[in-house]
This record gives structure tokens, C-alpha cells and sequence, in this order.
């Protein structure tokens, strides 16, 4: 093996990568930068065997027949797909890798208020993703990552304890993450950072952290009535014991409908950081972007409804759900409208983070977009169901959230890992991931408003080009992400050394060197200055 | 393969047939929301893209223009969006009490979800597995139940769906506007065979569908339900004679009934369904809450067959005062 | 320092506040043998919320805590009510419309 | 100033000073309570929804409730966090003995209490009335004393637990005051674990009326 062409031998600097050696002082951390690498490698790892699963859903549906799986093991596919999705990575993502990783930085403090805390969170993540595993080793589970009763709780006959249990655990991961940062933005803040000061990535982890603290003790409680029921036999979602089973989906959905927002929120926090570095220029309405994000976490609890418009509600609950559920999309319509208004008279430069960063817009736009036909009564008693609701919540979880994801990681990887990731190779796995994406879900709004339902296994003949489609865009999305996981391991090693600011941009993250040292910074810093202080000509006007 | 009469060079279709009086509905909302979101999206991709070029870094445009914001713009685009969403929001609605408010005088079908199978009852007697013969340009009100988990009823070019509950009745209608075989899905995750719960929706001419009814019909709900009344022994109670031991049955559908404690309760579906499974849960004024529970003991389809019995003791006039 | 910043409470005042508490335990466990028709619910949420005040403001010093750790309990609160109340919006107005299952 | 050492002694690296350090660990410990809320708070909506479908059948249920034993249980109850109160008023002047006897009667009481919810359970298993293990009730509403008798075991069960965790964190804290950890600069572990047993008890003080006084007045 021949040793990588290095130009210059920089002075390796003490940084939070070198200060210590050994599996040891990786698992006994309390340095919330390494906590972030130890979250980085458990949700890759989910990400990948989340996306196995869904490789077998989609090569399944290339053919209206059942022929590739068994209708049992296609079941358990998208079932598992689905939790570990949500629940192992788009929830976790975003907060624990990058929230972990930036959140002191960008406040100018050592560390979160409960390092400690920040440990156990991810043991806690581990053990929940060890049930997890041992429910897929132990044969799965079939009854989709909603759980409903009675399925769940009497007629399936697969590993739901298990499964739930995984839920409940990583769910107090969750929690404590939550309850971290909300101490930590509340407390720990430098001198001079006011709430006005911060950046906006740091607004939309507050907001996604209430969230999780008031929200996930809802769903752990759910889970454990579920198993206990499922044990017990009970009644308390059981009709044939007085029991009712749209409880249940009222408890699940508090939980699981502000979960949508713990995915996307961090996100639109993400894409907040990027726009305006970008740009080099403020970010337009400061405020209101901040506030929206608030808004956003407020209203995200009072639509829960609209997901059982068509299963038993009253009517009289489902007007009132409706009406709310449009008022949650003006906040989100606000931050879309500012972020393109920032572009304007901005000095723009499509690096990959900016493509992550526009393509994210695109496709959140379209999601809400889509979001706002499933609000009206109307029309979702016609789609409620069907592939339409999969193709609209896959481009707000992954054309939204796993783009701004991606971003990120492009963004703070050589704040990360002290080295530059390969520009070109990044804006083409951009570009690909885009299309590739587009490519998988856009027929899916087609085949659901044509009424193809979702979770089935077989399906009528007409519906089959849409599906060809579908699975076809799906190869392409898998080559778009391997592709950064590849050359960003590759960057590791071959990677150009990443100076202290890539990007010029001006957050107290980009102050310090890359990689940042243990303690992150020599002295506390004293802020002065309004985020996203870019410079303008002198003749600026405002 | 079926083309799309809107694009018919593409290999599929887009929008699905409009065979129900609310399809149609259904869709103009649809087509104002894609009309709004188009306009939305395109203009949204246009700004990007030409900011992206017009103002690229590139010499004499290294640094930007600042500027904080405008409160009269956010104003704008909060209020303007808040309207439009508010059209969408009352639009919606209409159509939704549309879907579920059927005419008084509906054709009335019985349907029964399990694992994975769609039962129609009608009220004539013909019973039918996955298929559901209905006529056209006439309301047909399908009571919903499930033996098992939850399903729904899903019929795509009718633009209906509801949830099947055990334990509940809900409902649908729908008026077919024209004749033709129809996909009839279950667009609720049920277990195993879910995608296999699916049947047809056979729409016919009036005329047809008479001649359809007449031929192969067994008893009817109400003479089954009436075998089913004497033969749990019913009648051993609820009778109009001074040995009554239960309320009177006949006349019982529809009409108010005063409850112990002082409650009042319409006597529908639900109500005699809930009478047979847990019959103490709202006992009639002036009787002892003897009467056993039959819950186990009679099917679903049992239930809607005693259902239709106590309907058709409606005619028949008491005997003087 | 951190002391000062307190005021300190004396057993005095603690056992003032136990004393409270038994008696409001004792007084709604009387008000329920009364029958108050549809406020028996109301009244005895109303003493139990006393009761917890009590305890939040006096045992848990609610009382000069800074406004944040108000701004965690009442929104822990308002959440539930949240949670309740658009729960029972479907599950109490069920069957207001004559149309089964709406 | 040796108490300002003491303080700063216990402060952790990525804090500035004590008060930030006490600050943290109070809001920290609201956070929490805050999402206890909700926890319980799952239970409490099932719970309303089923009182509301069958008002009766959870008055029946809540009439085969000892209404003295709960009584004695709240008062028992109440009277731990008072001594909880005690103990951390004497971690804040420096009343070690003080501290230590409020500490370990807080124990006692938890204790007693768990005893005496012990005795009731033991006393509805052999009633019958444990739904899914035991339950043999054959009254009217069947279905509805069940779901009661669930909230019932799910409701206790799960405060139960809480008081378990709390009684093992408070006899952490009495080892740590005998061996003299606390001073008036330095007690955050008292304030902290002080509130979450208050808050045990607040749980209950709402489990009172709703599981035990339910339509007690009804013939």
C-alpha cells in the first residue's frame, strides 16, 4: 500500500480525535463531539438495514404478482422498514449526529449540560436497537411500524413484544436527548448570545427537542400497554372487551404525527445554516424563520387527526383536525418563502451542501404541497391509505430530511473529521440522489390517487408501469447513497486537510480548528454580532 | 393495459375513472389543489433556479446584498396562503359531508369485513363474498363491521372509504353513475393476505340488476333473523303479552326509547347491536337488567339477521291500546 | 450564595402546608359521599389540583423559582389538556350526527 | 469562603460556576417532570375516555375500593414529602442529623406505603378482580369494571415503580449525607431528588379521586 501523495505534513494539532486511543475511551466518553461519531455509526447502520428492507419491497413490486417474497416475509419488510426508519433513524439523525456534534459549538460551550446523560442516551438507543435486532433475528414483526389494534395486540402472530419493547426503550433515548438540549440551549449559552443571536439550526433543535420530551413519553406508554395487552389480554384496545381500538390510533398519532416534525424540523434548521453560508448573506426575516420553527412544534400537536379522518372519528373531531392541519402549513410555507427570498441579490455558489440545500426546498415544497390535498376532508377519503399518503411522507421524510441530512454532514465533515470531502464526486451523488428520488416517488402520487392501497403485496395489472417506475428510480436512489458513504470513508484518509472555515461562513463552530480540540474552546467566547454577519458592499441598503 | 384519456400516449392512466355521483367532487377539489400547488411549485423551482444563475458568485459579484427582511412581505405570504388554505379547508369539508351524508332513501347493504374476505347482505337475501352488486343511479348505504381486525372499504373510482371497526357500525354510500366492474380494495393493513382482500363492485342498469336480485335469493335477513329470534329464544321474553319479561320489540326501530336512570336513546342499528352484546349497558325504563349477554354466542352476520327481524316488526300495527 | 438567592422556608411554614393537605384529603373524601350531580368530577379535580399546588409552590418552591421552571410545569399541564381534550372532541362527540360511526 | 471551595470543588468541567450548575440540574429536573407528565398522561386520557363510555361500570369499580385504605395511603403520602421538605431545608442550613432522620423516615413512609398497596392488590387478586390473571366479577358492565380494574393495576402499577425508584434514590442520598457530602454551598442532589418525590406524590394526590371516589355517593 502506497502512502497518500501528502504535500504538506501539517503539524497534527491536539484535537477531540487524537486526545485519546482505544476502544475504552471511545465507549466511556463524555465528549458530546465523540457521542455524535458513536450516534454517526449506530444510524448508519440502521439506515442501511432499513434500506435492505425496502430494496425487498420494491424488487417485490416490480411485478403485480406475489412472487418474489412470501406474502408473510413482505409483511415483515415493510414493517420493519418502517421502524427502523423512524424510529432508529429519521428521529435520531439529525439531533443526535449533528445536534450533538454542533449544538455546544454553536453556543460557545464545553459540552451539554448532561454529558453523562448524552452517554447513557446512546446505550439506551443501543439496547432498544438490540431488542430491535433480536426481533429481526427472531423472525420480525407484521404489523406495519403503526402497531394498530386489534391486529397488534391479538391476531398477529409475530414478534410484537419484542418489536414494542425496542420502541419503548428508544424512546427514552429520545427523551433524554430532548431534555439535554433544552437545558443546554436554556443554560449554556456564551456571553452575549442572546436568543436573537443564535443560529437557526440551534431554534429548530429547541423546538424538535420540546417535541420529544412532551410527545415520546406518549408513545412509551402506548408501546407498553400494547405488549402488556398483547400479554395479558385485557381489553384495553379490544372491542370484544370494551375496549376501542381508535384510541389507540388517537394515543399513537399524538406521538407519531409531531414525530414527522422531530424528522424535518432539525432539518429545516439544517438548510437555515446552509442557504445563507451559501449565499453569503443574512438570512431573510430572521425571525420569523425562528419563531416558525416554535410554531411548528405548537401546532405539529393539534393535527394528529388527520390520520383517522376515515377510521371512526367523529365527524365533528375531524373538522376541527382539518382546519388545524392547514394552520401548521403556513409556519412551514413562511421558512420555503424566506429561504428563496435569501437567494435574491445573494453571491451564490452551488458547492454540494447547496445542492443538498435547494434540492431539500424542491422537495419539501412538493410534500407540503401534497400535505395540503390529505388535509382536505374530501380528498383524503379517497387517498388516506394509498401510496399517495407513502409517496407525500417520503418526500417530506427523505426528499426533506435525509437531503438536509446529507447536507449537513457535507457542510460540518471537515469540522467532523478535519478533511475535505471530494467536491465533484459530492454535486454528482447530489444530483443522482435528486433524480433518483424523484424518480421512485412521483409515480407513487400517480398509482395512490388511481387507488392502489399501500402495504399490498400483489396488486392489480394496471398499476404495474407506475411500480416499474418506482422500483427503477429506487435502484438509482440506492447508488446515490452509497456513493457518499463511499467517498466520504475514502476522505478519511485521502482527503485534503480541512482548514479551521472551508466556507468562510461566520458561525462560533467555524471559529474554532478542524477538528475541534477536546474542550472546544480555549477561552469561553463572547459574542457581539448578529448571526449570518456576512459583509455587503458598502452602499448596502437595511 | 389501460391509457390515460387526459395523456393517452403515456402507458397508464393518471386520474381514475369517475364512476360515483361524488367522484366527480372529489376531483374538481383535487384539480383546483393541483392547480394552486403547480403554480406554487413551478414558481418556487423558477426563483431557485434563476437566483442561482442571475446571482452565482463570480467576478463583480463576490459579496451579497444584505438585506434583514420586509414584515409587509411575511405578512403577505402568511395571509395569502392562510386564505387559500382556508378555500381548501371549507371545500373539503362540503365534500366530506357530502361523502357521508347518505339520502333517507338508500338502497341498504350489510357489509362484513375478516381476515380476508369482504361479506355483502342485502336486505333481499342474496349474500355475496368479495363481489357487491349494486344498481346504478341509485344511493347505496353499505353499513360497515369487521369480525376481526380493522379493515376499510376502499373503491377507488367511487372515491369511498371507510374503516370497517370491530365492535361498531360505520358507514358508506355511494350512488354509481354508471354501469361496470369496479375495484373493491381493503385499504386498511389487515395481516397476512391483505393485498388478496380485494373483490368487485359490479355496477348494473336498474333493470339488470332486479333480474340479478330475483334469482338464487335464500330468505331474507328478517325471515333468518326471525328463525335466529326463536330459536335463542328471544321470544320467551320480549313479547307484547303481560308475560313480557323485556321490552316489546314491535315498532322498536327508529323510535325514542327512555332508558333507566333517565337517558334517551335512538333505537338504531348500533343500539340493538349493542343491546345483544352487552345488554346492560343501557337497559329500558321500567326492566331488570336480566337478559343475558349473547356476545359469542351469535356471528356478526347473526346480529345484522336479528338487526333486520326487529326492523321488520315495524308494519305491523299492535293490536289496540 | 446559592442559599441567599433563596428564601428558606421554615418547618413551620411546612407543617402549616401538611396540615392543609390532610385536611383537604379529608374533605374530599367527604364531598364524595355527596351527591353533586354533575359537579362531583369538577369539585374533586378542583381539590386535588389545590392540593397540588400547594405542594408545587410551597414543598417544591415553585414560588421564587424563575419563570422557566413554571414555563416546564405549565407546559407539561397544557400538553396533557392538549391530549385529553382533542382526544374526547372525537370520542364524546361520536354519534352527535345520526350517521353510524360519525 | 471554604464553603465557596467546597462548592466550586463539585462543579463539572463544563460548567462555569456553582449557580450555573444548580440552575441546570433544577431545570433539568422540571424537563423531566414535564415529560412524567405526558407519561402518566397517556394513562390518563384512556382512562378518561373509558369514564366517559362507561360512567357506571367505573362507579362499580370504584366502590370495590377501600376508600380508608387509600385515605390512610394519602395521608402516609403527604406526610413523606413533608419530610422530604424537612430534609432539604436541612441540607440548605447544614442540619446533618436533621437531614439524615428526615431521609430515613422518608424511607419508612415510602415503605409503609408501598405496604399497604401491596395488601389492596393482594386483597383484588383474591376478589378476583385482576383482569387478564385473575378476575371473576360477573355483575353488570362486565366489560366496563374490567377496563376500570386495568387503568386500576396500570395506574398503581406504574406510580408504584416510580415510588420504588424513588425510595432507592433517596436511600442513595442518605448514604451520601452520612458520609457527609452535603454542605449548605453544595446539596443539589437533595433539591433534585426532592422534587421528583414531591412529584410522586402529586400523581397520586390526582390517583385519589379519580380511582377511588367515583361515584361514591351512588346507591
Amino acid at each position: 500500500m502506497t502512502a497518500a501523495p501528502v504535500i504538506i505534513a501539517p503539524e497534527v494539532e491536539e484535537n477531540y480525535l487524537n486526545v485519546r486511543y482505544g476502544v475504552r475511551s471511545w465507549l466511556l466518553t463524555k465528549d458530546h463531539k465523540r457521542i455524535a461519531l458513536l450516534y454517526l455509526m449506530a444510524i448508519t447502520g440502521a439506515f442501511f438495514v432499513g434500506g435492505f428492507f425496502a430494496l425487498g419491497v420494491r424488487l417485490e413490486l416490480l411485478t403485480p404478482a406475489g412472487d418474489l417474497l412470501r406474502a408473510e416475509t413482505f409483511n415483515k419488510f415493510f414493517s420493519m422498514h418502517g421502524i427502523i426508519m423512524v424510529f432508529f433513524f429519521l428521529i435520531p439523525s439529525i439531533p443526535t449526529v449533528l445536534g450533538n456534534f454542533l449544538l455546544p459549538l454553536m453556543i460557545g460551550a464545553r459540552d451539554v449540560a448532561f454529558p453523562r446523560l448524552n452517554l447513557a442516551s446512546w446505550y439506551i438507543y443501543m439496547i432498544g436497537a438490540g431488542f430491535l435486532s433480536y426481533t429481526i433475528v427472531a423472525g420480525g414483526v407484521d404489523t406495519g411500524w403503526t402497531f394498530y389494534t386489534p391486529f397488534s395486540t391479538i391476531y398477529s402472530t409475530t414478534n410484537v413484544i419484542t418489536a414494542a419493547l425496542g420502541i419503548f426503550i428508544v424512546g427514552f433515548s429520545s427523551i433524554l436527548t430532548g431534555l439535554n438540549f433544552i437545558v443546554t440551549t436554556h443554560k449554556m449559552r456564551a456571553p452575549g448570545l442572546t436568543w436573537f443571536r443564535l443560529p437557526l439550526f440551534v431554534w429548530s433543535l429547541y423546538a424538535t427537542s420540546i417535541i420529544q420530551v412532551l410527545a415520546t413519553p406518549v408513545l412509551g406508554i402506548t408501546m407498553a400497554l400494547v405488549g402488556l395487552e398483547r400479554t395479558l389480554r385485557v381489553g384495553i384496545f379490544d372491542p370484544s372487551l370494551g375496549g376501542d381500538p381508535v384510541l389507540f390510533q388517537h394515543l399513537f398519532w399524538f406521538y407519531s404525527h409531531p414525530a414527522v416534525y422531530i424528522m424535518i424540523l432539525p432539518g429545516m434548521g439544517v438548510v437555515s445554516e446552509l442557504v445563507p453560508t451559501f449565499a453569503r448573506k443574512r438570512i431573510f426575516g430572521y425571525t420569523y424563520v425562528a419563531y416558525a420553527s416554535v410554531a411548528i412544534a405548537f401546532l405539529g400537536f393539534l393535527v394528529w387527526g388527520h390520520h383517522i379522518f376515515v377510521a371512526g372519528q367523529s365527524m365533528y373531531a375531524s373538522l376541527v383536525f382539518s382546519m388545524l392541519s392547514y394552520l401548521v402549513a403556513v409556519p412551514s410555507a413562511i421558512k420555503v418563502f424566506n429561504w428563496t427570498a435569501t437567494l435574491y441579490k445573494g453571491s451564490i455558489r452551488l458547492t454540494t451542501p447547496m445542492l443538498y440545500a435547494l434540492g431539500f426546498i424542491g422537495l419539501f415544497t412538493m410534500g407540503g404541497l401534497t400535505g395540503l390535498f390529505l388535509a382536505a376532508l374530501g380528498i383524503d377519503i379517497h387517498v388516506q391509505d394509498t401510496y399517495f399518503i407513502v409517496a407525500h411522507f417520503h418526500y417530506i421524510m427523505v426528499g426533506g430530511m435525509v437531503m438536509a441530512y446529507l447536507g449537513g454532514m457535507h457542510f460540518w465533515w471537515p469540522k467532523i473529521s478535519g478533511r475535505m470531502y471530494p467536491e465533484a464526486w459530492g454535486r454528482m451523488s447530489a444530483i443522482i440522489i435528486f433524480l433518483g428520488f424523484n424518480l421512485t416517488f412521483f409515480p407513487q402520487f400517480v398509482l395512490g390517487y388511481l387507488g392502489m392501497p399501500r402495504r399490498y403485496w400483489s396488486y392489480p395489472d394496471e398499476f404495474q408501469v407506475l411500480n416499474v417506475l418506482s422500483t427503477a428510480g429506487a435502484s438509482i436512489l440506492g447508488v446515490g447513497y452509497l456513493l457518499p458513504m463511499t467517498y466520504l470513508l475514502w476522505s478519511l484518509r485521502y482527503g485534503a486537510h480541512a482548514p479551521a472555515n472551508p466556507w468562510q461562513a461566520t458561525g462560533l463552530e467555524w471559529q474554532i480548528p478542524s477538528p475541534p480540540p477536546e474542550h472546544n474552546f480555549e477561552r469561553t467566547p463572547v459574542v457581539t454580532r448578529p448571526p449570518y454577519d456576512y459583509p455587503g458592499p458598502e452602499e448596502s441598503r437595511g | 393495459m389501460t391509457r390515460s384519456p387526459i395523456l393517452p400516449f403515456l402507458p397508464f392512466r393518471i386520474f381514475p375513472e369517475q364512476a360515483s355521483t361524488l367522484a366527480p367532487r372529489t376531483d374538481h377539489l383535487l384539480y383546483f389543489l393541483l392547480g394552486t400547488s403547480a403554480f406554487m411549485s413551478v414558481l418556487i423551482a423558477a426563483l431557485i433556479v434563476w437566483f442561482s444563475i442571475r446571482y452565482r458568485r463570480r467576478p463583480g459579484n463576490e459579496v451579497a446584498i444584505q438585506i434583514e427582511g420586509s414584515n409587509k412581505l411575511e405578512i403577505f405570504w402568511t395571509v395569502t396562503p392562510l386564505i387559500v388554505f382556508m378555500v381548501a379547508y371549507a371545500w373539503g369539508a362540503s365534500v366530506y359531508f357530502y361523502a357521508y351524508t347518505p339520502p333517507p332513501d338508500a338502497l341498504q347493504v350489510y357489509g362484513v369485513g375478516k381476515q380476508w374476505m369482504w361479506k355483502f347482505q342485502h336486505l333481499s337475501g342474496q349474500r355475496e363474498i368479495n363481489d357487491l352488486h349494486v344498481p346504478v343511479g341509485r344511493a347505496v348505504r353499505v353499513l360497515l363491521t369487521s369480525q376481526d381486525v380493522i379493515h376499510s372499504f376502499f373503491v377507488p373510482d367511487f372515491r369511498v372509504k371507510q374503516d370497517a371497526l370491530p365492535g361498531r357500525y360505520t358507514e358508506a354510500w355511494f350512488e354509481a353513475t354508471e354501469a361496470g366492474t369496479f375495484h373493491l380494495f381493503c385499504a386498511e393493513y389487515c395481516g397476512t393476505l391483505h393485498s388478496h382482500m380485494i373483490g368487485s363492485v359490479v355496477a348494473m342498469e336498474p333493470a339488470a340488476f332486479e333480474q340479478w336480485l330475483a334469482g338464487g335469493a335464500t330468505l331474507s335477513p328478517a325471515q333468518r333473523g326471525q328463525k335466529l329470534f326463536q330459536d335463542l329464544g328471544c321470544n320467551t321474553c320480549h313479547r307484547s303479552d303481560t308475560l313480557a319479561r323485556g321490552p316489546d320489540l314491535v315498532g322498536l326501530f327508529g323510535k325514542s326509547v327512555r332508558l333507566q336512570g333517565g337517558g334517551v336513546v335512538t333505537a338504531d342499528e348500533a343500539y340493538i347491536r349493542e343491546s345483544i352484546l352487552d345488554p346492560a349497558a343501557k337497559v329500558v325504563d321500567g326492566f331488570q337488567p336480566i337478559m343475558p349477554t349473547f356476545s359469542g354466542l351469535v356471528s356478526e352476520e347473526g346480529i345484522i339477521d336479528l338487526i333486520e327481524y326487529v326492523k321488520s316488526l315495524q308494519g305491523e300495527e299492535k293490536p289496540g291500546p | 450564595m446559592s442559599v441567599a438567592a433563596h428564601e428558606l422556608h421554615g418547618p413551620r411554614l411546612y407543617l402549616g402546608i401538611l396540615l392543609a393537605l390532610l385536611g383537604l384529603t379529608a374533605l374530599t373524601i367527604l364531598v364524595s359521599y355527596v351527591d353533586l350531580g354533575p359537579f362531583s368530577a369538577p369539585v374533586a379535580f378542583l381539590i386535588a389540583g389545590g392540593k397540588a399546588l400547594l405542594v408545587v409552590l410551597f414543598f417544591m418552591h415553585l414560588k421564587d423559582a424563575p419563570g422557566i421552571l413554571w414555563l416546564a410545569l405549565v407546559a407539561g399541564f397544557f400538553w396533557l389538556a392538549i391530549l385529553v381534550v382533542l382526544t374526547m372532541s372525537d370520542v364524546a362527540t361520536r354519534g352527535y350526527i345520526p350517521i353510524p360511526g360519525k | 469562603m471554604a464553603e465557596h471551595a467546597a462548592a466550586i470543588e463539585h462543579v463539572a468541567q463544563q460548567f462555569d460556576d456553582p449557580e450555573q450548575q444548580r440552575l441546570v440540574a433544577e431545570l433539568g429536573m422540571w424537563v423531566f417532570l414535564a415529560t412524567e407528565v405526558m407519561f402518566f398522561g397517556g394513562m390518563i386520557t384512556v382512562y378518561t375516555a373509558y369514564r366517559y363510555l362507561y360512567p357506571v361500570a367505573f362507579a362499580h369499580g370504584s366502590q370495590k375500593l377501600s376508600v380508608l385504605i387509600g385515605g390512610i395511603n394519602t395521608g402516609v403520602l403527604l406526610l413523606s414529602s413533608f419530610t422530604v421538605a424537612l430534609a432539604v431545608h436541612a441540607a440548605r442550613t447544614g442540619a446533618r442529623r436533621l437531614l439524615l432522620v428526615s431521609l430515613v423516615a422518608t424511607i419508612v413512609l415510602g415503605t409503609v406505603f408501598l405496604g399497604f398497596k401491596a395488601y389492596e392488590w393482594w386483597h383484588h387478586y383474591h376478589e378476583g378482580l385482576v383482569p387478564g390473571i385473575h378476575f371473576t366479577y360477573e355483575g353488570p358492565e362486565r366489560a366496563g369494571v374490567g377496563l376500570f380494574f386495568w387503568l386500576y393495576f396500570a395506574l398503581t402499577g406504574v406510580h408504584a415503580v416510580h415510588l420504588t425508584i424513588g425510595i432507592g434514590v433517596m436511600a442513595v442520598i442518605a448514604v451520601l449525607a452520612w458520609r457527609g457530602r452535603f454542605s449548605p454551598a453544595y446539596h443539589n442532589p437533595v433539591e433534585i431528588a426532592g422534587l421528583y418525590w414531591h412529584f410522586v406524590d402529586i400523581v397520586w394526590i390526582f390517583l385519589l379521586p379519580i380511582l377511588y371516589l367515583v361515584g361514591r355517593h351512588a346507591p
